[in-house]
């Protein structure tokens, strides 16, 4: 047994390293680090940096464009990168799309849409949740009726994740209400600048705009535009779900936050003492370190595993469960560090250029905007109680 | 034993109620909120005139209460509303000048003509990373004040500052000269600002010694305590009514088992909170204050993100959004246990005190 | 709003202290505090104390011999005799099958029955609980058959709580298979000695025996035996759940172990450093300190509402859960403040008179046995689970 | 990277295994631990005898392994079984003897021959509440030891007792002049004992000091830590088995959400156990030692106390019976908490390295 890398690993990690060095803009790694907020341009141009690197397609099979790294290459890419405070990829098109075209797409969508992915021209969002379904995502009511060579789409989706910059959304939709639910729902590729298609961004309770709700009037879809086979769409939905999340712990933006926490509990004096010399704030500290630095173990554990081909469901589950707890718990000691000065907001100064003077520690102004924020960790991705009993199904056996 | 809260002081609270929920509606707090005071100056003026703010001062400072029970009248619907306007900076600066006999700044506040704040904390220089804090000098008769206080309540909109330098306090007067202040909104709504004072001119409170700021800082404590269970039991409630409505596989989200645990849980700890909040007023006039006081504040921080953050998790991704009240009242909640010393402070006070105790 | 007591109350607990001052031997407290076991003979001792004061049945009718206590009176009697270290009432006879009686039970039952309660010529234990029922109490298959003038017993009741020394139990039986599973339950009072019943006492893993196993074959049981109406005992059996209990949250008794608690922390020395200095130890100390705190005022809080008419059952559930709680965190702090001297295992030092050398700290022996005994807490008396499902209920008003 | 542990050690393990199921099953276990050495001396040998206890030391030292992953191999399997002996006893001092170079008496301890065990912590002593240690004398040219030592593994059965003195270690024989054992069982099973020592001769183990012993505690960290996850492996499974099988209202327990979500909770803590065990091996010979031990053990404790206590509450009175084996395992995991330092011990020295750290 033996945790360290190979020289092959230790030579690609490296290699990624000296990539980001001279490829990351520092533009953007401060304003990551400082927990500032990206424009669509920022995500952009790290997006076509790793295009042109060939490096933004990991997962792909090879012939499409993906890089044929090992699973522990992947991890060790995406720990690099996080560490580096690189911009985190937008999965939709990416990840969750393409995975879905590969394995149930035709030949002509794959030439057709992955290339656009890759370049940029296709912005994706994801068209899953609706109001109303929540964990019960099989009780979708968006509708599409086919009509000659059309479906004609109708209904609502939420909580479409930066659904405002989106070119194109890959929709569950309802083709039939007469079996089990999730027997009728199709998949779905609409084009955003289709008529009757209207974007309604949601306000969250950190001022903040990332998630949409979108509207279909009578949206007309093109039946090319179908992926696989009619009422299927539940099968392919749920590939997704199984689908190799080598990232799914999160263990490398939690590393870099936690370095983050330590420097600062390192050089931040509340009533005239370190908060590391602080007995209840290092006792906090150091327990969130441990499980951390345990989680990095199950995460390589859990790797290799579905590296030699196993299918880790409960693993899987832990780890997003874990993973976002730590997350959360790290922007929970943020705010805490913080005092009282968590409490100014300042939103103006999210925003790159603001030229106003910090109040308070520099770090300070975005501490409890991230810890509000991070409450959909646990919500979002397949809420935490829905992971528990996953897990508990898994081991069970019943 | 008795655990009413008195026929008058119900009264009180039932007209405050009333007033907050037709004068400052939720439409025109989302609107407030989005201002850099924070508060409507016309509305707390309103408010002052039927005599709120005499309920949190003594006879002899010219209001009709001041006892602990009063305050915690108070703040019981402020954080039932989770009201914006400088309440908390009203009743320690008001404590402060009531010690020091100050009886005409004191009654242009409780008669809402004049707005007033606490200015107590060093402030933190973004640049040295250093706390800096306000040094008194006496100048002639009279004093001047030079130095910075951070995070001071609805700094923009006072009239009037009480600032601590040390040992001592002092009245300011917001326009006076050397003064600069940098306002700003705060997470839950309302405001604070940053002061700068440089040479500042200032009235010493006469009188005034560490003992009265400690007595104002417990009776902040005190306030804060009662607010914060206010703001529980509407994060409470709001949950529970929620799991009635909302469905899932068919049936309300009550119904499932683990959701009932967990909310059990809550309700339970709401109540241990409402608990140390009586504790704390109860005991203010004896000899266990200090522990009560520690004990009140570490419990409502603890409690307080517990049920915040159980609400928005029971809620799921609506519970996120600014549309729905229950996230203000989250973030009034978390934002609570940042005032007067957070959770990890009070429980060391009361650690310390425990240590020396019998 | 005032947490003090009233002249009268006080005078009522000096009163109390006096009487636990003069009449409680030194005998019994210190084998309480010491954590020892109490001989039948120690709790029929104190039992004949508290009777021959009058205060053995406070929750008591007057005219049977209660005391016309106020719930405050009660809480307060509680309260100093279990910070007096008195062992504690065993509460079957008095607490659990009077209340019965009184309110379902004829003339004749009452008054053949209560005054042997009190002056301890019956010892009685509850069988309620059978094996594989646990927290679905109704489904209990114990079965009474009338036959004349007689029921017929058959079938098994367990953790019956010192049925080793009880002259009589009172049973859940059933009498009707056809309907719902409650409705065909009666309630039947059995003597021990009657042919057909056999003991087995279950040891615990603490080593300890005060729970057993009640075996019935064809137990003939006469059937003026039976309390109120044939089928009607599940509502009896509920009542008692809602018969006000002032002592539920076990206040007194925290409170107790806690000063004791405290004592050692300010005695007890780890690396040269006593325990009340140590930042975490203290820590943990401090927590259940304040939880104690406020659960005296929730239990006060409850009780005054109780003696205003309330019925406060979501409230009841939450001292019950809380109580039991923080009794168990008190005996971890023990555990954990024994050290390495948690771990020997010397039964015989539990008994009295025991002139063995102890083995570590005077107070370390019992530490871990009660440690593991006191997991009970959360399970019987309805489980903390079953508990937190009757709060959720009670303030979801599903 | 790899996470198997080997063919070798895994046939080392079996062997123990199918040993153990067979020579010292859990009837023998009942009877064994009621009697006050707590272990049967004849199986120990045989076990001996094929060679497992070889693996817990080096070659030069004259067994075949020595590692941190062969200690954890047959510690997983003790943890399995909850077997009784002087396991870890053997495993520290031996580690002390080997050190030394003391191949005889460390040989007839790995072929059964003798029983050594570890005497380290001070003894309390009840009347005077003090702890009282152990000091030695330099007498011509040997040594005499006096004073006492508490909680020593096995004691009665042994017939070599190591002894620290400050930072040396010394050889003491059983039945030296002057030595007085105090045996009892443990809550666990097996048997400990406070060692009294007057005068005794004893041959220091040349060449030992602080560093070895030490490095001895860390070994029997990674040695605790394995056979503490093979503990938590059975109560989980003991539980599921459990939440298959009961029923209750007419379907398995294992059917009710609230139990399911505090499974999934324990089965997470759990695994991270596996990887705090596993971390502390793979790190033994690193510079990241001394924080992977504190880490492991915390974790250890921390996750064997929930680990107990869930699988007995989800089992219900049935889980507090001496009947079912599932109880000794859970007296055996919250045991392994307080050998070789607590929770608490070991958070305060992650605590002091975190702060000495980078």
């Amino acid at each position: 047994m033996n945790l360290d890398y190979t020289a092959e690993e230790e030579a690609f990690r490296e290699e990624v390293r000296a990539f980001l060095r001279d490829k990351l803009p520092k533009r953007l790694s401060d304003k990551v680090r400082q927990g500032k907020n990206l424009t669509k341009a920022d995500m952009e141009e790290w997006h076509a940096i790793l295009n042109e690197k060939g490096w933004l397609a990991p997962h792909w099979p090879e012939k499409y464009g993906g890089t044929g790294w090992s699973v522990m290459q992947k991890f060790i890419f995406e720990t690099e990168a996080a560490e580096a405070h690189a911009p985190r990829i937008i999965p939709f098109g990416l990840s969750m799309l393409a995975p879905v075209l590969i394995k149930y797409g035709t030949e002509e969508q794959r030439q057709h849409y992955l290339p656009r992915i890759l370049d940029g021209t296709d912005w994706w969002c994801q068209g899953y949740s609706e109001p109303g379904a929540g964990s019960d995502l099989a009780s979708l009511k968006t509708s599409a009726v086919r009509e000659g060579d059309h479906y004609v789409v109708n209904g609502q989706k939420t909580w479409t994740t930066l659904g405002q910059h989106a070119d194109w959304i890959f929709c569950l939709v309802r083709t039939d209400n007469t079996g089990k639910k999730q027997e009728g729902i199709s998949f779905l590729l609409i084009d955003m600048k289709s008529p009757g298609i209207e974007v309604r961004p949601i306000k969250l309770l950190d001022g903040d705009y990332e998630v949409n709700e979108v509207f279909f009037t009578d949206v007309k879809v093109p039946v090319e535009n179908l992926v696989g086979e009619e009422n299927k769409g539940w099968t392919y939905a749920k590939y997704l779900l199984t689908y190799e999340r080598t990232n799914i712990a999160g263990v490398g933006a939690s590393m870099a936050a936690l370095d983050e926490l330590k420097r600062i509990a390192r050089t931040t004096k509340r009533n005239g003492k370190l908060l590391i010399e602080d007995p209840l704030f290092a006792q906090r500290l150091a327990r969130l370190e441990i499980d951390l630095e345990n989680m990095k173990t199950t995460n390589l554990r859990v790797l290799d595993a579905a590296g030699k081909g196993g299918a880790p469901v409960a693993e899987s589950s832990m780890l997003k469960i874990r993973g976002t707890e730590i997350r959360q718990q790290i922007g929970d000691l943020m705010r805490r560090a913080a005092g009282r000065y968590a409490q100014p907001f300042v939103e103006e100064s999210f925003e790159e250029g603001y030229n106003g003077a910090p109040i308070g520690p520099q770090w300070s102004g975005t501490t409890s905007s991230e810890y509000f924020n991070m409450r959909k960790l646990s919500i979002f991705g397949g809420s935490n109680e829905v992971q528990r009993e996953i897990i508990t199904k898994a081991i069970l056996e019943l | 034993m008795d655990f009413s809260i008195g026929e008058d002081r119900q009264m009180l609270a039932d007209t405050l109620r009333r007033f907050l929920s037709n004068e400052a509606d939720w439409e025109k707090r989302l609107k407030v909120i989005e201002t850099e005071p924070g508060f409507d100056r016309e509305t707390w003026r309103s408010m002052a005139e039927l005599g709120v703010l005499g309920a949190l001062f003594g006879e002899e400072a010219g209001g009709f209460g001041g006892t602990a029970f009063d305050v915690a009248a108070v703040f019981g619907e402020v954080g039932r509303s989770i009201a914006t306007g400088p309440w908390l900076a009203t009743l320690m600066a008001g404590r402060l000048l009531a010690a020091a006999g100050e009886s005409d700044a004191l009654g242009a506040v409780i008669a809402g003509d004049k707005v007033v704040t606490w200015a107590h904390l060093p402030a933190h220089d973004s640049d040295s990373g250093e706390e800096h804090d306000v040094t008194a000098s006496q100048d002639g008769d009279g004093w001047t004040l030079t130095g910075a206080k951070g995070v001071v309540d609805y700094l923009g909109a006072a009239d009037l500052v009480v600032v601590t330098a040390g040992e001592r306090a002092f009245l300011v007067e917001a326009d006076a000269a050397g003064v600069a202040r940098a306002g700003y909104k705060m997470v839950d709504g309302g405001s604070g600002g940053e002061l700068r004072l440089s040479n500042t001119p200032a009235r010493e409170l006469s009188g005034v010694g560490a003992e009265d700021i400690a007595a104002a800082e417990a009776m902040g404590v005190v306030a804060l305590a009662w607010e914060g269970v206010a703001v529980m039991d509407q994060l409470r409630d709001q949950t529970l009514e929620y799991m009635r409505t909302r469905k899932q596989f068919g049936v309300p989200i009550g119904k499932f088992q683990a959701l009932q645990h967990r909310m059990a849980t809550l309700a339970l700890e709401i109540e241990q909170a409402r608990s140390a909040a009586i504790n704390v007023a109860a005991r203010f006039d004896s000899a266990e204050r200090a522990k009560s006081v520690a004990a009140a504040k570490y419990t409502l921080a603890r409690v307080g993100s517990l049920a915040a953050e159980e609400a928005i998790q029971i809620h799921g991704g609506i519970g996120m959004t600014w549309e729905l009240p229950l996230s203000h009242y989250a973030k009034r909640m978390v934002m609570l246990g940042h005032v007067l010393g957070d959770e990890d402070e009070h429980l060391a006070r009361y650690i310390e005190l425990m240590r020396e105790g019998d």
